[in-house]
């Protein structure tokens, strides 16, 4: 572990950037943003910034990975090299395999995939700067991305990470309470049906705070949930107004 | 475990599970909250720095510890360095395919790291052995011998058991020269972390899922206690969610489980 | 751009493009000459020493610059080091795998790193920390963000972009011992190419394809111009071939082109 | 070469573990050792430590690999990263790649392939600690799990390796002998039938030394043979006496 | 760029070889060189040595990238570690990568692909020694080895490199004068229908050089066209001598 | 050679070869022990340390020597470093598949190196320049042009006649500077393994196979001979056994033949 060099919350219990325990960053989501993709979503995220397009579904290449029940859903979660502090190598690394899976599993709860058997619904996500919180952010963005492509869900999915900075729950760590704080718990869930579809934890948790880390995050998943859907209605109305024209 | 294996059990086998599961039964006769039997061997392989063989049920994973004097990361000079691996090789299952490790296989080894670095069972700070130059590297890995469920649990056990009766060389340091020595001490453990899985199939949370419940479950989850009652890691897996008061009734039996599964870890 | 992309164009949308053609109309209503609609947005990436989002139409590259210290190449001990790298992700077209890098991202890296280094554009004598032993290098990332056509131009503009708004830490040297101060200075930069990408379809040249004409077109060539109007670069690709006196127009529409486009890059 | 810094051989004529030159070390070995296999089998021979499995004969991926008149038989041999002093990288080297096919070569005249047409039979071999001769054991075990998975087969194969040890020929190298000795010669038979399946040699051997070799490794095998059968006896009379419960 | 430690041209005028600004190397090229590639060539241009066999048109695999309208042409250029003064890895570099692609697109247009559909055309280029030009000797022997497999081709490809030398535009550069120059033109044409199927610049060239550029490499190219022509000629008067004992 | 290739000879043609067999003769006229005719071409590859081009009738295969000042293993601190490597390229024959190294690339590689290592033909104790520091490592890359039988022999006679031919630069050494002069001195060689392959069809043993021999063989043996007689390496291959008395019969016929070809090898 490494001694954090900074005091991460100051005497009036503000946090490096300026934040309470329980406020989350600025979040900015929008929809529709590239051309190619079949559905797209942006996010800013404190200077997280994330990229996600969706293409499906689609014909399943190769064809023997089709499976005959429902729609095959395939996640790559990417970093680009400059977005981190020391220039990630452009091949995937161990984390992002793992992150892929676990974003990927985050998302399959929320897709009605027995709807397109034999398909593909490929997700691929784009970190173009990373402080803290990519894996959430991600969850969010794709599951706008995904509601842009028409694919059919019972639920948004949306997330935030919960944290412990010097002995107390915080919510939406930035990179360097990340680094320097004691634990951090990322949680995704399907807010309207309450479901957790994303939950790990790293550092040190006692069973009460668990229990605190899910009201914390159910505050922060309404907030972040309600900027999908606005993301979703600008997209609806643009083009609304454009078939209008 | 893989997408490939979840198309693996029958319909009608599923019936039988799932009839059973409702009844309170689970196929081997188990409880929901009941731990297979757990067998731990350590001090199997000569050549290595620590070993652990550990049966549950019939899943074998064995766990295989080395010690190599390297170069610290730059960003932390002052500790020795842990690298897990694991690997999912075709000799313990037929889902299993040779090649380099895939997704599952980076999975476990990352929540074995993981857990292991939150509770600091490997105390990285003594294994210094020159200050920003030398340290001792730590590699830990994790051969899956015979896959009938639970590998997260199996591979946490092994790892720790292994990391537990681990011994290193004694060193003289003198100027920018590292001489190894005949005598070992055993390696510098702090917190011991036990990883207990459950899955959830339809409402009903089972400890320690076999490999045909692994199949039929809707989602999984492992938390990793510490001896102080402390979450040093969770992982949740597969395609469905859990209420949060799922989550928060399986904390609650995993940290009782980890209380019973404590008293079989192999003593330092 | 790759054989398997070809075929994609149905016969009856070839024939209404090329009749168009063959009337001086493009799909998009442009002239033959006309560029898309060019938008650059620098400074956009915190972590880098210098970013770019380049958008050619529907076209977006993104491109990042990083710097570090590193070791010079031994038969250049006194240069910095420049390291190009382009990535053809699937999230930018569906025509594009995951997967390793394939011919069409190495080729075109390769194009935008000759014609960075044609032009020296980066001072790589300049970057020299302690000569033999440390320089900077420096690295540029293009990602593709949305392919409509001509990554060529777009990818080089991105990479010249970001390159020209790039900041290095002032450093501080005492023998060996190299401390990375606050303060920044900006890279220093000489020649600034730019790319410029005609098709020809048929006996038509086209200035700045798009994706359907790139999928139309016999061949393709990039020409990378200076200020000087120096050509630091060429690039014939596509199955067919071009005659000599196609090849000097072409060179003169691409020297005329640069000259506009020249105008727009950000100022340093 | 590099120089022994030890005697390999003392004034009593005894190797460095004690045996003289004809005598082979401790040997151990166990069918059935694994439950999700079709076959398998665990040797110690010294301080060697391997375990096989063998699954099939079963279908075939990728199908165009299959043949028409026979099985395919596969073969792969893995050295654990603890199993050796230095630890070995977990993907495989050039040794194991050339291993993995002279072990299938050994393997293959001892099964009716023929009988199972467009199969694959999978031979796994997991070395978890090596101390010398590990290709010769792997073999050894190998025939036995294929026997334990009710492959058809017209004799085991058994195997021992030759050695050079300060100019004499000695029987079953251990890891010093191998990495000090003069020379090893690992040879595979098929016992009742008099063939010679994998015979490889490094270091200096005269015409005359091969002859001896030959008579030296028969006898070895011969015991080594009569444990396989052992092997496969007690594992038939387990499954017999279960059988009766 | 590197400063050249030597002079490139003397004072008389002369290249570092010898050579006079407009003269190519010493080139020769045999056809048929090989046994079991159904067309090949061998080239010498200078110190360069080249071999290229063709098989083909022959069933694709993997079959999925079969063509429905065309032979697909494949092309690998490689060069041997020992080609070079600094050992090469034997796996391809980013460089090979490349030039395998431009190579292959310089000789696509003349062949008629179209004639034999869902087949494949492998060209395997392997440089044995390289000093400068190795992409261009690699097209000329192509073609010819594209003819000796009796491919119908619209055309022979001819290639060289036009260089820039301390100011002056010279043909045919070798390795130093590559290395130490100022540019690097290579170009392939069809000689017969005058079209450049490569074209590639590396340095800085004026607009009226590059005019310039293509005369001087008109006369080039005729020349080795010449030899070309000999080669495939010399081949058939082989086999005919042959054919008549 | 590989499993896919034995498919490739019609029934017709392996009923002809395995009569003419039986009747002692060979496809090609040769009798059971006889060699093919072998050219030797040495010096060919200015760029290499050395080289040579063997033919063994239509097989071709060219060896390349490259020398390079590297570090020693940390295990054999006073010796240089011999790296074998070997491809058979597609250029080769229509069997061969582009890509990285199979498991008949290693194999060959390896035999091909065992020999070498077996004989001290490279005398890597004479190649160290500082101990433990700084020694030539001596690269040996074999490929096959012409695949028609037989690479294993082909391959070893190129190694061979290349490592004869290959010169070292001087060098001069003060403390930790290493300066490679001009002068060139020959690579110190041992003793001169020669490869003889046999192979069994029925109960015949062939020396040097043809590709047809090779696919209808049973099994293939190659014995490594010094010009001692002695046997520096062996490796049986194929899918099918040897009576011991059928080795013993061909080592001996192997030693004969390796007598004979010696005569040819290119003088040091």
């Amino acid at each position: 572990m490494k001694i954090s060099p900074i005091k991460l919350i100051d005497e009036n219990g503000r946090r490096i950037d300026g934040r309470l325990p329980h406020e989350i960053r600025k979040v900015k989501i929008e929809s529709g943003v590239l051309k190619n993709a079949d559905g797209s979503a942006y996010i800013e995220l404190g200077n997280n910034k994330i990229i996600v397009a969706v293409y499906g579904p689609r014909e399943v290449y190769p064809k023997h990975q089709a499976l005959a029940d429902r729609a095959l859903l395939r996640c790559r979660y990417s970093m680009a090299p400059f977005s981190v502090e020391e220039r990630k190598t452009p091949s995937p690394t161990r984390r992002e395999i793992e992150l892929s899976k676990v974003i990927r599993e985050a998302l399959e709860p929320a897709i009605f995939l027995e709807e397109y058997p034999r398909t593909a619904i490929d997700v691929f996500i784009e970190v173009l700067e990373a402080d803290g919180g990519t894996r959430t952010a991600s969850i969010t963005a794709a599951s706008v991305a995904l509601a842009d492509a028409g694919i059919p869900m019972r639920d948004l999915v949306t997330a935030i990470a919960i944290g412990k900075v010097e002995g107390l729950l915080v919510v939406d760590l930035n990179g360097l309470e990340d680094q320097y704080g004691e634990g951090d718990m990322p949680i995704a869930m399907m807010p309207q049906l309450g479901y957790v579809t994303l939950f790990q934890a790293d550092g040190r948790f006692t069973a009460e705070e668990l229990k605190e880390a899910f009201k914390l995050a159910n505050d922060a998943i309404k907030k972040i949930y309600e900027e999908q859907k606005q993301a979703l209605k600008r997209k609806y109305l643009k083009v609304a107004e454009i078939g209008e024209i | 475990m893989s997408s490939k294996a979840s198309e693996v059990l029958s319909l009608l086998k599923r019936d039988v599970l799932l009839g059973n599961l409702k009844r309170g039964e689970r196929l081997d006769g188990r409880g929901p909250e009941d731990y297979r039997e757990i067998k731990i061997e350590t001090g199997i392989i000569g050549k290595a720095e620590g070993s652990a063989l550990v049966h549950i049920g019939d899943t074998k994973v064995i766990a295989g510890v080395k010690a190599e004097i390297g170069t610290p990361f730059p960003d932390t000079p002052n500790q020795g360095v842990q690298i897990v691996n694991a690997e999912l090789i075709p000799l313990a299952s037929p889902i299993f395919e040779p090649g380099p490790p895939g997704e599952d296989d980076i999975e476990l080894a990352r929540v074995i790291d993981r857990g292991l670095r939150s509770a600091e069972t490997i105390r990285l700070d003594e294994l210094v052995l020159i200050p920003g130059k030398k340290v001792w590297t730590i590699f830990i890995d994790i051969y899956s011998l015979d896959y009938n469920g639970n590998l997260f649990d199996a591979s946490g056990l092994a790892a720790l058991s292994a990391l537990l009766t681990t011994n290193l060389k004694k060193t003289e340091i003198t100027g920018e020269n590292i001489i190894l020595k005949e005598e070992e001490q055993p390696l510098p453990v702090g917190r011991k972390p036990v990883y207990v899985t459950l899955v959830k199939i339809e409402d009903i949370l089972l400890v320690d899922p076999s490999y045909e419940e692994e199949l039929l479950a809707d989602a999984r989850i492992t938390f990793i206690v510490d001896e102080s009652d402390n979450i040093c890691g969770i992982q949740k897996g597969g395609k469905k969610g859990f209420k949060p008061s799922e989550i928060l009734k399986a904390a609650d039996i995993a940290i009782e489980t980890a209380t019973k599964l404590r008293k079989i870890l192999p003593s330092t």
